[in-house]
């Protein structure tokens, strides 16, 4: 079994409504140094191993779990505990 | 496999393990002389939910007595998820309030988000298709971060819920106040619509017939916090412990649409959503109200987790659960139409006639006791009750003078107070028109929903103004039902009847229990006189803060009303300038639980406004009267803050003006919470007809096309463009939620 | 005219855009369950609003995975009109029929209430019925109602004029003010407000009921001649 | 500047509605190898470096990005690009 850890982020370019609101309210609680916040997914599956899993990963990230116009994806695999 | 070691019925006894779980000492005797044995650890977990207040009302049961329930058009009272009443047409409403308090105090999103799968469940474990949805809430002062995060947070899950599964959230009232800092109150109430011949009810009759679980899987959700602190449990690992109820409303959606099919299909038998606490209530229920026993086999329910207990599984309040009953053999055409939907429908039981509800798991019995034991003999109790302190004091006090100096001023703070002001920040999150039948949609006086396919319509509101009840629960309770009849009336409808959910205190303190009982008997004579049955209703008790500081007593009525014809409804808001505004009914220096007090003083005290329950009827009939023989433009009921207030939202909508001459004392005239007044525009030319239907209505000005209120007595005595007092009130509440705390 | 209103896991706004078009319309109209649905016997293709799949991992992503999608896309290729509302919409954005994504209303609340909107193209199947320019009240009701795309695909949108309706005060944060857009063709047209609840006037407008009628006429010019 | 890249998660014992669509959906895309998916957030907050930073993001993840009654959070701290 394996634990594929997934990342899924805002493409560069693409306006982050969330992230701009989080910033937004920990400015307001005196976070002052605080420059940026950026917000995704983060997912974890838990996969049997296979030959290709990274080009399972890969296909089902682009097929359902990214939506290419707005949002990259990067992941590790990682020994299932 | 079962890694638990079971603890045994002797250390129970001996630790009290029972007290922890929250029976007392002598329930447990009773238990044991109800079994002839020490129960099990299994069996002490099913007494002591079944007993508990929430779903045995031990404390509340002589109460809930009092209230009439009976009318010619209810179909179904107490006792089922959900109260009926029928509308004609072979068509009836259902509906039911349920509170989510505590669990939103610990996690506001979910604990408002699951309060409403809950009380939708009620309603469509009756058949009936849900096409409502309101909410009743309290929250302490915004002035607190941590208040201000329930509040965004409950109106967001709530919000999150009910847009997901496609049911419109058209109506009800927040209101803030010291007296809820600690304890925030979130009730909702769902109205569905059913044709007589498809009501359904939640009983395991048939012996031989096949129990079946369908929807989410059961976890170690929302189990009773309390078993765990005893030591024997917090060596166990962490994983062990309850965890906070989430909601999944596409979960829910699929077993609406799925249930509203299979009671269509004639294998099914009785059908029942798992509430609070879960299976156990669920499945002894429908054998107790059958007069049979069930049998289930806990190795098929539907698990989340591994290595459940029995004890877990059958106090986990997992949400999104369903326990029918089908014909046996007939299974399978049950489990299809479920199929459908993606949901499994699992055989996990049998229905006996043994009277018993005995439980296996692993091969052994797990549990085996009287059905009935559970449910109908759990203990009743008749506590103390006595007068508090502070309302004598508030009995023997002068009557409050407020001394207004600058009424524009004095209006402006009011239009801003929360409770006030305008809830668009709350209700524009709530979609109230998927299903396209809100006629009129939040922010009117009730929300009004078309009957589809008919010329009727449905009126409905939450209402409850709990300083009143403060300062005297049994008037203040009659006003409650008095509030929600107007509102329901101003809309064009006449009352059915009433769902309630009873929120107060503990009750074994006494000085509580005096304010249940006496606005239970104030809320019932209302409900006499006005011809509102109660037919359904829920009851939070022990709702404290840390420091015991009780909640205002805070018995909410939602009402349900019918619209006989469409072109009666009726808005809250002015039409056209040159209409003409009255006021029906008197007014009274009355100033005690007023916005005006609240405002000036900060606190409560003092009398609570007087109500003569003829005369509220006499004048809601004629209202009504008027408004079914088309004379009436726009109707508003005078609450909260008196005529200047109700003046002002009546103008709002599209800005227009008013000149207006008021009479006698100036601040009484404008901000005293006299009960039992309405303030209504009519056409000029439905003047005297107007005046015939409703003969103690004073005309006090008429609406102008100026967008200026205004209103004199000998001189000018406000005037302020309209604009700007809707600028105020309309801002107010996204303000107060947006500034830094 | 036939219509299908496609009917996903989660859609809730499907009865009412169901009676939008049987009762108000007067088409014929039928609820069609998305694994059964044979959309080849339909004139036009309606995808309601509502939570396809919970709106969980991204509004109308998990819909867009579904076979139907292939059908949809075989409708709009034939040239039948396809409307998707609201949850529709992002279904048509996630299958790649429209162009774009929707990203959270940028005050991250969801919204409901009635929105004026503009008809900048009243040359297609849906708008026949409208003036260019014409200001219409159609209630919204998103939380995922931000429509994204790059600058380049935006001006392209507007060179072929495939933006239908503009919002006149801009409440979600979307490009270019859009609340609606058709594909290249004109055939397909996603958009977040809610004709289907604007077609009784007893509910506040009836200013929809124009974008269903402009349906049947399109259909009644290009097809019933020859059916 | 730092870079903080904070993984916030469901407890265990949580139920989470989405994770299960989302492994719903890839089985019925024929991704018959899936055990399960938990759904997550995964922000990258920019801020200036600072001598107790890391109680900072403690007390940022426990005041507002997390919501401690049912989310885990874990973070890393990197040299911003
Ligand atoms: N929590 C809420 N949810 C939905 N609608 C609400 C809520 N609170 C208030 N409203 C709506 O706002 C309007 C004004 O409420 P309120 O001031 O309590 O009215 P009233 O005093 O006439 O009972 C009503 O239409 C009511 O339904
Ligand atoms: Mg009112």
């Amino acid at each position: 079994m394996r634990k594929v850890k997934i990342h899924i982020t805002l493409k560069e370019g693409v306006l982050d409504p969330q992230g701009k609101a989080v910033q937004h309210s920990l400015k307001s609680l005196e976070y002052n140094n605080v420059h940026d916040v950026r917000v995704g997914k983060y997912m974890e599956v838990l996969v049997d191993d296979k030959e290709d899993l990274e080009a399972e990963i890969d296909k089902m990230c682009d097929q359902l779990l990214a939506n290419p116009v707005i949002e990259n994806y990067t992941y590790t695999i990682e020994e299932a505990g | 496999m079962p890694s638990t070691l079971e603890i045994s019925p002797e250390t129970i006894e001996q630790n009290r393990l029972y007290a922890d779980m929250g029976l007392t000492d002598e329930e447990y005797t009773s238990v044991v002389k109800i079994l002839g044995r020490r129960p099990n650890y299994t069996e002490t977990g099913l007494f002591s939910v079944m007993w508990s207040e929430h779903c045995s009302y031990k404390n509340s049961k002589p109460l809930l007595k009092k209230f009439p329930t009976e009318g010619p058009h209810v179909l179904q009272g107490p006792g089922e998820g959900a109260g009926i009443i029928d509308i004609g047409d072979d068509q009836a409403v259902v509906f039911k309030i349920e509170s989510h308090n505590h669990p939103s105090a610990v996690e506001p999103y979910q604990g408002a988000a699951t309060g409403v799968g809950g009380i939708l469940r009620d309603v469509f474990s009756m058949g009936a298709r849900p096409v409502a949805l309101l909410n009743s809430l309290r929250f302490g002062s915004l002035e607190r971060p941590r208040v201000k995060y329930l509040f965004e947070e409950v109106v967001r899950g709530i919000a999150g819920y009910g847009n997901c599964v496609g049911v419109p959230t058209v109506g009800g009232e927040v209101q803030f106040d010291d007296a809820y800092n600690g304890n925030p109150l979130v009730n909702a109430m769902c109205v569905g619509l059913i044709d007589h011949k498809d009501i359904q009810k939640g009983i395991a009759a048939g012996i031989g017939n096949t129990v079946m679980y369908v929807g989410a899987k059961t976890g170690r959700d929302g189990i009773h916090g309390a078993t765990f602190a005893s030591e024997e449990l917090s060596e166990e690992s962490e994983e062990k412990r309850p965890s906070v109820q989430v909601g999944d409303p596409f979960m829910e959606k699929l077993l609406i649409e799925a249930c509203l099919e299979v009671i269509h299909h004639d294998a099914l038998v009785g059908i029942q959503d798992m509430g609070a606490a879960g299976l156990t209530s669920s499945a002894s229920e429908m054998a107790s109200k059958a007069g049979t026993g069930m049998t289930m086999n806990l190795d098929h329910i539907p698990q989340r987790e591994e290595n459940m207990t029995a004890y877990e599984m059958m106090l986990s309040e997992s949400q999104e659960r369903m326990l029918l009953v089908v014909e046996k053999g007939r299974e399978e055409e049950i489990a299809a139409v479920f199929r459908k939907y993606d949901l499994e429908a699992v055989a996990v039981g049998e229905v006996t006639d043994t009277k018993r509800f005995r439980l296996e798991h692993h091969g052994e019995v797990a549990a085996d006791v009287p059905v009935d034991s559970l449910a109908e003999d759990a203990p009743v109790y008749h506590q103390p009750s006595k007068i508090p302190e502070y309302y004598e004091e508030f009995q023997r006090m002068e009557d409050f003078k407020p001394v207004v100096t600058d009424y524009t001023k004095t209006l402006l703070e009011l239009l801003q107070q929360p409770t006030i002001a305008s809830k668009e920040w709350v209700y524009d999150q709530y979609d109230y028109m998927v299903q396209t039948n809100t006629v009129v949609s939040p922010g009117s006086d009730a929300a009004v929903l078309r009957v589809r396919g008919t010329n009727k319509a449905l009126a409905m509101t939450t209402d409850c103004n709990s300083r009143y009840i403060y300062l005297d629960p049994e008037v203040g309770g009659q006003i409650a039902v008095a509030e929600a009849a107007r509102n329901i009336v101003c809309s064009g409808g006449r009352p059915l009847g009433i769902t309630d959910g009873l929120n107060y205190g503990s009750p074994e303190n006494p000085e509580i229990f005096w304010q249940m009982e006496k606005s239970v008997d104030g809320m019932s004579e209302a409900c006499r006189m006005l011809g509102t049955p109660v037919i359904s209703g829920n009851v939070s008790l022990y709702n404290e803060s840390f420091g015991g500081q009780a909640i205002y007593p805070t018995p909410i009525v939602g009402m349900v009303g019918l619209i006989e014809d469409v072109s009666h409804i009726t808005r809250s808001h002015a039409k056209a300038a040159g209409d003409l505004i009255y006021v029906i009914g008197e007014t009274k220096p009355e100033f005690g639980g007023s916005e005006l007090q609240g405002l000036f003083e900060g606190r409560h005290f003092g009398k609570a406004p007087e109500l003569d329950l003829e005369v509220e009827a006499l004048r809601q009939n004629q209202l009504l009267t008027a408004i079914r023989s088309g004379l009436v433009e726009s109707a508003h009921d005078l609450s909260e803050g008196g005529l200047a207030v109700a003046l002002a939202e009546t103008l709002f909508d599209q800005e227009l003006g008013c000149d207006v001459t008021i009479e006698g004392d100036i601040t009484t005239a404008l901000f005293a919470e006299t009960q039992s007044r309405f303030l209504v525009t009519i056409h000029p030319e439905n003047k005297d007809a107007f005046e015939q239907a409703a003969p103690g209505a004073q005309q006090i000005g008429t609406v102008t096309d100026d967008g200026m209120y205004t209103v004199k007595q000998k001189d000018v005595v406000m005037e302020e463009k309209t604009s700007v007092l809707k600028t105020a009130w309309k801002g107010a509440l996204s303000c107060l939620v947006k500034s830094k705390a | 005219m036939k219509c299908a209103v496609v009917v996903f896991p989660g859609s809730n706004c499907d009865r009412d855009m169901y009676h939008a078009v049987k009762d108000e319309l007067g088409a014929d109209a039928d609820l069609v369950w998305y694994q059964e649905a044979n959309l080849a016997d339909y004139d036009a293709v309606l995808l309601p609003g509502g939570f396809s799949y919970g709106d969980y991992l991204r509004s109308g992503a998990m819909a867009a995975t579904s076979p139907i999608v292939e059908q949809i896309r075989a409708a709009a290729e034939a040239g039948k009109p396809v409307l998707g509302v609201c949850n529709g919409f992002q279904i048509l954005l996630e299958s790649g029929l429209l162009p774009g994504a929707m990203l959270p209303n940028k005050k991250l609340k969801f919204m409901c209430h009635t929105e004026t909107l503009i008809v900048e193209n009243a040359d297609t199947p849906f708008t026949q019925q409208y003036k260019e320019k014409e200001e219409i009240q159609i209630p919204i009701a998103h939380g995922d109602g931000n429509y994204f795309c790059d600058q380049t695909t935006l001006e392209r949108l507007r060179e072929n004029k495939q933006v239908v309706f503009t919002y006149q005060t801009n409440p979600n944060g979307s490009a270019g003010d859009i609340a609606g857009i058709v594909n290249e063709r004109g055939n397909v047209l996603g958009m977040m407000p809610h004709p289907e609840r604007a077609v009784d006037a007893l509910l506040g407008t009836d200013d929809g009921l124009r974008l269903f009628q402009s349906i049947l006429t399109y259909w009644r010019e290009h097809y019933a001649i020859n059916a």
